[in-house]
């Protein structure tokens, strides 16, 4: 995949942009690349419900091994949060990506499991806990919110490379806002 | 005045507070699920934060979210809107902590209206008649049977955390005494958290009549007149009007004098709204206080001129209203009905879905608060208002006719969406409420079909 | 009162007054041309009748057509709203002699009151000012320049037939006279098919100020206050308020009274507005009678509670207005904006087309007049009125605040089409109106951009 | 044809019937008997004004070769009456009728030219102009609209077969209504 490298990321570009560009609970985005296609897939608002509701818990109570506290795995999480973005700007989804015969890849985001104040150091001058590119297992730290004065650390949901930091550091972002985009492995 | 408010709630109210900021040239901030992303209150507001997932409990009631919120825009009051945190005491405190305005009664006066036996010692203790019960927690079912002697039956057990009905249960024998206590502990243990409950004699037939208040900081109390809410479905307001049908203009004025002495002994602060029972002798019982805004806030703005929700921002940052009694005059008649999203047919249910198409009254003395859109999904998390319908008129018969006018051009559709639109129109169409003879029997049994 | 009446209008009036005559039990007949098939007032009336093509000369004009309707629907009156058959003596003639009871004033009242020039005798002889003129037609361009002699400059020349400002010239000196005079002539010709005109002093710098007046069969004639109509383009009314702005009560007062005077002089029946300029020395100069409902009444409604098409309905019907003078009490302050379907950007033009989405104010003291819905086809056969927007408030600074949060809520989208919201948003900010000192000239030279 | 004649009726019924059935200006309506196919086209709005118009004018001063005053030929007012029947419930329009093979044949209705009471016969009981089957030619009369005390004749405005008369005498009717369907030769 190495020499699709470039476009992978365009698409990756253009795949958020278009997620951030529409409104509407789109679930599923297709991209392309060689007969210019892009098929959008959107949610079922019936689902929307505890699919939210299981994606919070599990990104509140998010622990080392990407499981919500009701043993939600990590995958269920991330479709969670997929779901839940109904309506939203900036949030998560899936987008499988066909460049002529190479093999399908899946983008996920990490969303903000509240209202508060992102920071991608443990402290001001401290190296970031990941930059882009970077790979992340399950549970791993990737940055911290502040809210209400607490300090409450953000986990990667599922392994995989981060394709793009989507907030400023010390950025205001709120519920479900997509904070990283990640390639899974 | 505050420069930004933020609004924690979501819907019509959230939508009608905004719509005074904007003319009082107060910056709003507006929070919402994200089952609300497509509510028109999150673009009308100047700017809006995603707080939460649907549920409630998550979004609307959770205090960190919200508080986070205000302070990432900052934000130098909270209006709460009806249900939710309104009249939540810790969240008001909350507030303080922060440095931020509660726009409500201060957290004492919540606390202490908000434990509702508490409340009818207080009140009675103001000089407000309540009825004969055990204003206390009740411990077991053989103190709620000693007690009942010195109440007399029927007799209702209400949990002390109540509210909107919930955590009730009516015994109109001694006979059914020990299973309604026990009945009312366990709905008040579910719902509320709180299993405390006590007696109060039970009043099968009457009106339910409201006094709509507004207290300064400093001992000034003034009145907007009465309401009468008496059609209601399960302890639920279908219809609200304003004067009180049938009620003499020196009765009605005498109980808001009353009212207002009672909410200056009280301490009452803000807007707020003392509801009582009517009786068939004519007697008032006075039930409980709502602390904040209320849903049919609109007739009583439609018969005054006055707008409510100013009062209240202008209570909260100068510690006074804007208006004395003497600028209160009440002029003509007003009536509100809520179009909510259920079905007469199936018991009420809830029908949430897509709206494909809305109509809305409009024309002459019609005013409607609104908050969905067309294409807009009514979502099944939250309660199933889809807009209040209030008209005014120079007597009660015309703003009848003007509201089955009004009623009449309503039109709301979408899959599987239904509305009481029509049941409505039965009950103003019903003898009994034309005649003003209706007591809060008359929804509860009828059937339009 | 009338069982059945038959409404000879479109649009926002048409709509109006389905609507009371609901309230008032009355059953009704929309007639309407083939351009507004999908209009709702076709579907709100109890009996629609589809009477001509869309050319309003082959519809709404249509007198034989309009009277067939009637017959054959059984209506026993014919409102016809403002525009269109509604001033029409020969009409209101035929009315009679069909046996239909015509709602407005009697023919020889409209006969009258149509001629401006008769008019002006007829006026001026009941005690109004009127502007130096002729006030009798001109036959010739040197009979003009005699004329002009008497009266001074700046003079206008004026169809005899005249109104909505078409068919009028204007000379600064006298050497402009003759070709003023020619053209007032040619456009008279054209547009009301009678080439008579007259002259009369030209006010430059002007407010324009309306009494509401409703007169009874038996020289019971009441006002209802008066209105600023000063924001016009192209004598095309944009904005209108009650009470006018910077005028003491008692001033507005006496010219109320002269005004009842007035129309009890010459007979006036049921509902109309006695025109008025008010120049920089403070002078009132009546300019014409309108002798129907005007678009602007609902600020009127607004401010005093009165239903003008109810007592247009009673006077109809009864001789008798159903209120007295008394019976009115002016509180607050209205306003209204009309939503145009045009473009500012390009010199005004109407923009017709289908309407995509649309959303109209709501909330508190807001009223909306409407007749547009959601993918409904604005045609390019009649007036481009969208909807008229009303707000009331206890002074005139809340009512400005709140009807710029009004418009702020107007969304109305689709294929081509534009609105004057923002042109009206524009105008509302403005210094000069904001302070209540602009004239007419006001909105002819103000460029929002 | 002749054997077709039951199935051609048949087919007008529907045709008819499916024009009263919707609103929204049809302009062509095509009806296919084999592979049971309806096809509907509608109206363009801008059309609508000037043909409305030209067709009432025709109406009005039908004359007995079937043009308008203004010289436009009864086709013409026959489109115009299509146009001009947008959004109404039984109003003009033309329907090509395509029977596995047979040749098409348009079907047009005569309108009423305004508001009125509809008479089929020249006096109570007198003989009706027209009956169902009748062959009709241009400018022929076939009713009376009486309409503010005056008897105004109603002209055919093609050459055709009266296929349906969709009024029932004595009936009010308004401006533009369809009075009788003919199957134009």
């Amino acid at each position: 995949m190495a020499e699709h490298g470039d476009l992978i990321e365009a698409v990756h570009r253009h795949a958020v942009g278009f997620i951030e560009s529409i409104g509407g609970p789109i679930r599923r985005l297709k991209v392309t690349a060689g007969e210019v296609t892009l098929e959008a897939e959107w949610a079922d608002p019936a689902a929307l419900a505890d699919a939210a509701d299981r994606h919070a818990a599990a990104a509140d109570g998010a622990t080392s091994n990407g499981q919500g506290p009701d043993g939600v795995a990590s995958g269920a999480a991330l479709v969670a949060a997929t779901v839940d973005a109904h309506g939203t700007r900036a949030a998560a989804t899936a987008a499988s990506v066909t460049l002529n015969g190479a093999a399908a890849t899946l983008v996920a985001v990490i969303p903000s499991p509240t209202v508060g104040t992102f920071y991608r150091c443990p402290e001001p001058g401290a190296e970031p806990f990941v930059k882009e590119g970077d790979l992340v297992t399950p549970g791993q730290q990737v940055a911290i919110l502040e809210a209400m004065k607490m300090m409450n650390p953000i986990h990667a949901l599922t392994a995989g490379r981060i394709t793009r930091i989507l907030v400023e550091d010390a950025a205001a972002v709120e519920y479900g806002q997509a904070l990283f985009a990640l390639e899974e492995s | 005045m505050f420069g930004t408010v933020l609004i924690a709630n979501r819907g019509e109210i959230a939508l009608r507070v905004v719509r005074t900021c904007k003319e009082m040239g107060i910056r709003t901030v507006a929070v919402y699920s994200s089952a609300d992303e497509d509510s028109p209150v999150v673009r009308m507001a100047d700017e809006a934060v995603r707080i939460g997932p649907p549920p409630a409990k998550r979004s609307y009631l959770y205090a960190p979210a919200i508080l986070q919120a205000a302070r990432l825009t900052g934000a130098e009051a909270i209006h709460p809107g009806y249900g939710f945190v309104s009249e939540d005491a810790d969240f008001a405190e909350m507030c303080q902590a922060e440095g931020l305005t509660f726009i409500g009664p201060p957290p004492e006066v919540l606390a202490m209206l908000g434990d509702k036996a508490e409340a009818l010692r207080v009140l009675s203790a103001a000089g407000l008649p309540v009825l004969p019960g055990t204003h206390r927690p009740i411990a077991s079912a053989g103190e709620a049977v000693e007690a009942a002697a010195g109440i007399g039956f029927p007799i209702i057990v209400k949990a002390l955390s109540g509210g909107g009905g919930r955590g009730m249960a009516i015994a109109m024998r001694p006979s059914e005494l020990p299973e309604a206590y026990a009945r009312a502990r366990n709905a008040a243990r579910a719902v509320f958290g709180d299993e405390r409950v006590y007696l109060e004699r039970y009043v099968e037939s009457a009106r339910h009549v409201e006094v709509q208040v507004l207290g300064g900081l400093h001992g000034q109390v003034l009145h907007l007149g009465a309401r009468d809410c008496s059609v209601q479905r399960r302890r639920q307001k279908l219809i609200e009007e304003t004067p009180v049908p049938g009620l003499p203009g020196d009765v009605a004025a005498r109980l808001c004098e009353r009212t207002v002495e009672a909410a200056r002994a009280v301490g009452y602060v803000g807007a707020g709204t003392f509801e009582f029972l009517l009786d068939d002798a004519g007697e008032f019982h006075c039930i409980e206080v709502n602390c904040r805004i209320q849903v049919e806030h609109p007739v009583t703005e439609l018969v005054t001129g006055v707008d409510l929700v100013r009062e209240q921002l202008n209570v909260a940052a100068t510690g006074a209203p804007g208006i004395t009694q003497a600028d209160v005059r009440l002029s003509g008649a007003a009536i509100e009905c809520r179009i909510n999203a259920e079905d007469p047919a199936r018991g009420f249910l809830p029908t949430p879905g897509t709206v494909e198409s809305l109509t809305l009254p409009a024309g002459p003395f019609t005013r409607v608060d609104d908050h969905v859109r067309q294409g807009m999904r009514v979502s099944p998390f939250y309660d199933p208002l889809l807009a209040k319908v209030s008209v005014w008129a120079p007597d009660r018969e015309q703003a009848l006719a003007r509201m089955e006018r009004a009623l009449s051009e309503c039109v709301v559709t979408g899959p599987g969406i239904s509305t009481t639109t029509g049941f409505l129109a039965g009950l103003l169409a019903h003898p009994l409420f034309r005649d003003g003879k209706h007591t809060t029997a008359l929804a509860e049994t009828f059937d339009p079909a």
